[in-house]
């Protein structure tokens, strides 16, 4: 069954057409990856996944609704999560009072005047993040604020924020972009890890052909806004339309 | 009312003696004394001068300071006693003696009113609540000094106004315990009328320009009243924004609307403002209805004036004093004024110069501070010897009544101060009216408030 | 202690007893000495520590935790003062409705400013805020003072009349006062050659401080506040976590102007008058001064600011030439003549002066104001600079 | 009709002003990103350049003429100015005469030297800081600037007329039939005004100077990469805003005698029209500039403000408001600068 489908997408930014007639599915409990050349239109899709953009025609669904119209805190309540580029975190917060927060939206919903009772009351929110950091390894920096801590660490603190929430679908734009070769790897396997252990749908956008064929179970490939292939990782890799897109005319032997 | 401690000094050395070392703690409630708020105890007397000295009319404050300044010393016995020599009260001389008042030497506070209420009301519960002041003056807006003469009557003390222009002063904000000196905008209106009949004649259309408050109101309602009265026509009357820098947008229109008389309600630095505008837009030179444009000033400052520069010459308006009168107590004030500070005193500063004195002379007159007392010795003082010829301070509402001069911006001045000459000096008897009158009915004086 | 943690329990019994004792702190030299100019514990200046005391604790909720500068909480402030001098007028000098009413009506005021002013934020939320203040002060300074509808008295002040209706009007109770104790009553106790004066406004706008410091200190330890400091880290991620910023901000806006409402109700509870320039965007701009020097953000910085540039614009204000010789009369002429002439450029009129300069020195040097530098001089006296990470945030 | 006409003429005029301190805040914002506070004192501090080199031509020797009188009954002081003593009198009071125009040139030097030293002084420490410190801390040095200025030439204005030459009224309306009589000195403060702006534009457009500006405003990163020395740039162009700030000054005080407030009188309104006008966006500065001038004139005729009282009061920010709320970016302002 697919969670996310997107049909007929069409989205153009004054004479620039950025995605044109995008068809797209993500199965359930799979990880699916978006790929494609830079300018390709991948993060645009992406921001129609999220709410920040419209799309000017076409649906997109999840869960069986409809995401247009729908504002970012909205899709997220719906189960949606994003892991950003570059990791969007509060930086001037504890790591722990960073988990908090996501695990108050999930219970609270999105507004929730509870001005009166400490945070320090709040004893199943407390558990719960503390759990999560458990699980990601981060329980010792419980207390650090979250701007001094290393990339690799905002990473994986942001991907424990989107993961407390328990999506149903977590979204991860480049999640090794800039990343150090070992760090990259312990991202990989944080993933797989995850998916493995709470069979989370992913959709992951990247353009590093090593993570995306060591990760995903699905690819699509996206090249000057419409998708020129979607399949297994395997018929991807020898699939001619790809590496036209990717080398050019390099395609040729 | 409160249960203020009034009679601080005393107890502070009943306390020296009684706890040099055991320091007896002693409460004090209303039913352990009885008198007044801020009786003074020692060897002095404290009294408190709110003037502005930031904001717009800092340089108005400033001239006031100066003349309390000198009046201090000059009530302490020091310099050569200006006024307090030709002061004379009833026909007899004023009952200052150069010894400070009451025996007590004066002593004195400051503080900035901001010209804002807010700011003005709490310079002075400080002036009463810390430094003990029994008298609070100064003030150079009628907003600031209504509302301090508010809180006067609250906390028992006399309040004896500065600048304050606003009809309301002593009209429907009349409180017993405040008094003021200086005239206001009906008497201008009256004074001023007579005087722009015989130069303009009965057949004119006047244009109003009004600073949008209640100043500008009552100034504008009682200058329409008593030009009509002449025989003049109104053709519009336009309220300006206070804040307004500019006032192009509302000359631009008059030449068109048939008047030939522009009237100026505005104050400080609207009123530079505006008729510097006026003049750059050639009213002055121009006819209209066969005769020359005019332009009026209601109420003149001289220091204002010195503002708009060459714009003001022949242009009428109305003050409270001028140096340049001759009679013994101007001449009297101007040379000790001059003499100290080196150039001559402005109407504020003649003002609060004259509050000073006259509060001094009524403590004297009624043997105490007691802010009863003094309003007893105030409440229809005849006096002369002030500069305005003689005076009185009619009892029903505290305004004083004196002469008004009408006075014209001066084409051919000799130095930076010499911007106003004096064209007509309006006999009281001209300017005066009942307490009842429609302008200024609806207050209630009250009764005089001894505070503790 | 009242479900504070011991750090928050430690600052707020700090704050209860320097406000209880503030006659006796506040007055620290003998009242005949030269130095007593600098005292001030005298009614007025007590009140007026504690009612911007809680205008600067209110505005710090907005600011210091969401980052949104307004420069407009002084309209909120003006029109408190307005609703409890119209219940002076129409029902009685009882203080109660006068609060009840100004906090209401401030509530309702900056719900409906801020829903508008919130749709934007940064250097564009500053700039709508300040419009409307602006405008909000044009139109009681006259247009809604004109003599056929006269809602504010213009210039003058909104003050109360002896013929006003007063409905549940008592005789010989002609001042503010609750359940018949009067806020202008005044006790004093001489001790040796100190006065000190016991008010009973002061001590009721101190209960009522102390009790909205406590209401600051629960929001602050809240999961709302805690949303509330995300706000100000990052709005981004906040929405794609699930949560819609514009609800939260605009309750803290409503909750501070609330509390900006109660101060000016509290204003014209002391001294039965509201004046326009309250709402000037120059007293807008005097809350932010105040946030800022105290240190935005902690909870002890805006009643310290508060205090602070009270006590300047009131004492510092006062300090005149004659003064300044006083003081320095034992020293030798030229050097006496030479300090006054220093010193007279920074006292007295030129008090804005001295405030200008040290607002930009506190912006310059200590961005986290007061308390930012009381936190430097402790570490230092520690020796040894605490650890980054180890810094318990939003204190 | 000539109501009408009138009305434009008087908002051009005011636009003028508005247009320049404008100009000069969205250049600040648009290079260097500093929203700064402190640019209605730079139009007051042009304007007392104005005062100053007014006060310098009037140096004087001071004589005694016996057979005069002063206040006091001395003789009195007779003042006479050393230029006049220099260049003879009709010279010197026609040098005099001409201390507005002139102080054009005694103004440029000084403000870009204070544009020059607030930048490098205080503004170059704030780039990295939010914008409310940058608010906070500009606005602190307004108040400084305002009361020295005010220390040391009191609080009331101070009158600097105009070139006689250039004083007096204009028939512009005669030629048409309309009666349309307009100062001599506004028009020439509109002239004075277009050309300011006519040079600001084409400095940035035509000199190499000028595109690396514009290169910079439209973003900075990238031409900090090219290696080019921006700061350095930035420095200048500020020295420059400050300049256009004080030269609408300089020319400004013949229409209205300055005072130590107008820094804060005019603040309130330049930031309305950077904003209506885009915040960023130079052609934006100047058309907000002299719409909104239009617009207040518009808001203070008798018909205006009997429609809707006291619209007059309120106009500049109603205007604002409904800006800010409908069309954030401003009337000429790039899609996406500050809108959120």
């Amino acid at each position: 069954m697919s969670i996310l489908e997107v049909q007929n997408v069409n989205k153009s930014f004054g004479g620039l057409k950025a995605l044109q007639n995008v068809n797209l599915k993500v199965e359930e409990g799979t990880i699916h990856a978006i790929i494609g050349p830079n300018g390709a239109g991948k993060s645009t899709l992406l921001n129609c996944f999220v709410g920040k953009l419209v799309p000017d025609t076409g649906s997109v669904t999840f869960d069986g609704q409809s995401l247009l119209q729908k504002k970012p805190h909205e899709i997220n309540q719906m189960g949606v999560s994003r892991v950003f580029q570059t990791p969007e975190i509060f930086t001037d917060l504890t790591v722990f009072e960073n988990v908090m927060i996501p695990c108050f939206a999930k219970r609270d919903g999105s507004f929730e005047l509870n001005a009166w009772k400490p945070v320090t009351r709040e004893s199943d929110i407390r558990e719960r993040a503390e759990q999560m950091l458990i699980d990601v390894n981060m329980i010792d920096k419980r207390d650090m604020i979250a701007s001094s801590m290393s990339r690799g660490d905002k990473r994986r603190l942001e991907m424990a924020m989107c993961l407390s929430q328990s999506p149903k679908l977590l979204l991860l734009d480049e999640p090794t972009a800039g990343m150090a070769r070992a760090d990259t790897e312990s991202t990989i396997e944080l993933l797989k890890e995850i998916q493995a252990r709470l069979k989370i749908t992913m959709a992951i956008i990247e353009h590093d052909m090593g993570v995306v064929f060591s990760l995903a179970q699905k690819i699509s490939v996206l090249a000057q806004g419409t998708v020129i292939a979607e399949d297994l990782p395997d018929a991807i890799r020898s699939d001619p339309r790809v590496k036209e897109a990717y080398l050019g005319t390099a395609a040729e032997d | 009312m409160t249960l203020k401690n009034t009679t601080r000094r005393g107890v502070l050395k009943g306390g020296a003696l009684a706890g040099a070392g055991l320091a007896m703690p002693q409460i004090l409630t209303a039913a352990s004394h009885a008198g007044y708020t801020n009786a003074p105890q020692g060897a002095d007397v404290t009294l408190g001068f709110n003037v502005p000295q930031s904001g717009p009319y800092a340089d108005e404050g400033a001239d006031e300071l100066r003349a309390y300044e000198l009046a201090v010393e000059h009530l302490n016995g020091g310099g050569d006693g200006g006024m307090m020599n030709t002061f004379k009260v009833s026909g007899g001389n004023s009952m200052l003696k150069g010894n400070g008042i009451l025996g007590k030497e004066v002593k004195y506070v400051t503080g900035d009113t901001q010209t804002k209420s807010d700011a003005a009301r709490a310079s002075a519960k400080s002036m009463i609540e810390k430094d003990g002041a029994i008298m609070i003056t100064g003030g150079s807006s009628s907003g600031v000094a209504i509302a301090v003469q508010g809180l006067c009557q609250e906390a028992g003390v006399i309040f004896m106004a500065g600048l304050t222009h606003s009809n309301d002063t002593t009209g429907k904000d009349k409180k017993a315990n405040g008094f003021r000196h200086f005239f206001n905008g009906y008497m201008s209106a009256a004074a001023l009328a007579p005087v722009l009949e015989k130069m303009y004649g009965a057949d004119r259309t006047a244009y109003h320009l009004t600073a949008d408050y209640t100043w500008g109101w009552t100034q504008q309602e009682s200058i329409q009243a008593a030009t009509e009265a002449k025989g003049w026509k109104t053709a519009n009357n336009v309220l300006t924004p206070l804040a307004t820098t500019d006032f192009s947008s509302y000359v631009a229109p008059v030449l068109n609307s048939g008047a030939d008389i522009l009237v100026l309600n505005h104050y400080g630095g609207n009123m530079i403002n505006s008729l510097t505008s006026a003049v750059q837009f050639g009213l002055r030179d121009k006819q209209v209805n066969g005769k020359n444009f005019e332009i009026v000033v209601p109420l003149y400052s001289r220091l204002m004036a010195r503002g708009a520069g060459e714009n003001v010459k022949g242009i009428f308006g109305s003050t409270n004093w001028h140096w340049s009168l001759q009679d013994e107590g101007s001449k009297a004030f101007v040379k000790s004024f001059g003499t100290k500070y080196g150039f001559p005193p402005s109407q504020a500063a003649h003002t609060v110069y004259c509050q000073t004195m006259l509060y001094a002379n009524a403590c004297e007159t009624a043997g105490t501070f007691n802010p009863c007392g003094v309003v007893e010795a105030m409440e229809g003082l005849e006096f002369d010897g002030l500069g305005n010829g003689p005076t009185t301070y009619r009892a029903a509402d505290h305004q004083c009544f004196k002469d008004v001069l009408v006075v014209k911006g001066k084409e051919n001045p000799t130095s930076e101060f010499d911007v106003l000459e004096v064209v007509e000096v309006t006999p009281r008897a001209q300017v005066e009216y009942a307490p009842d009158h429609p302008m200024f009915a609806g207050g209630d004086l009250g009764a005089c408030n001894p505070g503790a | 202690m009242l479900n504070l943690n011991q750090r928050d329990t430690g600052t707020f019994l700090f704050v209860i007893i320097i406000t209880v004792l503030a006659p006796f702190v506040m007055n620290p030299f003998p009242t005949e000495s030269a130095m007593a100019q600098f005292n001030a514990g005298y009614p007025d200046l007590m009140q007026r520590f504690v009612i911007f005391g809680i205008f600067a604790i209110g505005f710090n909720i907005l600011f210091g935790l969401t980052g949104y500068l307004s420069f407009g909480h002084a309209a909120f402030l003006g029109v408190g003062s307005y609703a409890a001098v119209w219940m002076f007028k129409l029902l009685s000098y009882n203080i109660i409705p006068a609060l009840v009413l100004s906090v209401i009506i401030a509530g309702i005021f900056s719900l409906f400013i801020g829903f508008l002013c919130l749709r934007r934020s940064g250097i564009y939320f500053s700039i709508l805020t300040l419009a409307f203040a602006q405008m909000s002060f044009a139109i009681a300074y006259s247009v809604l003072s004109n003599p056929k509808f006269n809602l504010t008295n213009g210039e003058t002040g909104l003050q109360v009349y002896a013929d006003d209706i007063q409905l549940f009007k008592v005789e010989n109770l002609t001042t503010p006062h609750l359940f018949g104790v009067k806020m202008n009553s005044t006790y004093e106790l001489t001790l040796g050659a100190w006065d000190f004066q016991f008010n009973v406004g002061y001590y009721v706008s101190a209960v009522v401080m102390i009790l909205m410091f406590y209401v600051s200190i629960r929001i602050f330890r809240s999961p709302f506040g805690l949303m509330l400091r995300a706000v100000k880290t990052n709005q981004t991620r906040l929405n794609y976590t699930g949560l819609n910023t514009r609800p939260y901000t605009l309750a803290a806006f409503v909750i501070s102007g609330m509390y900006a409402g109660l101060a000016g109700g509290l204003l014209a509870s002391m001294d039965p008058l509201a004046g326009a320039e309250r709402m000037q965007w120059t007293a807008s701009g005097e809350v932010v001064l105040m946030t800022i020097l105290g240190g935005a953000g902690t909870l002890l910085g805006p009643v310290l600011g508060a205090g602070f540039i009270k006590y300047f614009e009131n004492i510092l204000s006062k300090i005149n030439d004659n003064v300044l010789h006083a003081w320095f009369q034992y020293l030798p002429e030229w050097l006496e003549n030479s300090l006054v002439w220093v010193l007279h450029w920074f006292t007295g009129k030129g008090w804005h002066l001295t405030l200008g300069l040290l607002f930009m020195i506190i912006v310059i040097f200590l961005p986290g104001g007061l308390m930012d530098g009381a936190n430097r001089i402790r570490e230092a006296i520690r020796g040894r600079k605490a650890k980054k990470n180890a810094k318990t945030p939003a204190e | 009709m000539d109501a009408l006409l009138l009305q434009i003429l008087n908002g051009l005029d005011k636009g003028s002003a508005y247009a320049l301190i404008a100009l000069g805040l969205t250049l600040i914002f648009g290079t260097l990103g500093v929203v700064n506070f402190a640019h209605g004192a730079l139009f007051m501090i042009g304007a007392f350049c104005s005062v100053t080199l007014n006060k310098i031509l009037n140096l004087s020797t001071v004589t005694l003429d016996a057979t005069q009188k002063d206040f006091l009954g001395n003789p009195l002081k007779v003042k006479t100015p050393y230029v006049e003593s220099w260049f003879g009198e009709a010279a010197g009071q026609s040098i005099i005469d001409w201390s507005v125009p002139l102080a054009i040139i005694f103004a440029i030097p000084v403000m870009l030297a204070i544009g020059v030293i607030m930048e490098r002084g205080l503004i170059k420490h704030f780039y990295k800081r939010p914008h409310a410190d940058q608010i906070l801390v500009t606005f602190g040095l307004a108040i400084v600037l305002q009361e020295v200025v005010k220390a040391f030439f009191g609080a009331n204005p101070i009158q600097t007329p105009a070139p006689d030459a250039l004083d007096g009224v204009m028939d512009l309306g005669g030629a048409i039939g309309l009666q349309l009589s307009y100062p001599v000195w506004r028009i020439t403060y509109f002239f004075f005004a277009m050309a300011v702006i006519g040079g600001v534009f084409a400095f940035l457009r035509f000199t190499t100077f000028g595109m690396v500006v514009r290169a910079g405003m439209a973003d900075r990163e990238t031409v900090g990469l090219l290696g080019i020395n921006i700061d350095k740039k930035f420095t200048i162009m500020f020295g420059i805003a400050a300049a256009v700030a004080g030269l609408a000054g300089v020319m400004y005080t013949p229409i209205n005698p300055p005072n130590y407030h107008w820094g804060m009188d005019f603040l309130v309104l330049s930031f309305v029209v950077v904003v209506v006008g885009g915040m960023g966006s130079l052609p934006g500065a100047v058309l907000a500039g002299f719409l909104l001038g239009i617009l207040e004139s518009f808001a203070s005729t008798t018909w205006a403000t009997t429609t809707i009282p006291g619209i007059n009061q309120i106009i500049i920010y109603l205007v604002a408001i409904i800006i800010l709320l409908v069309r954030p970016r401003g009337l000429m302002g790039r899609a996406g600068v500050m809108e959120e």
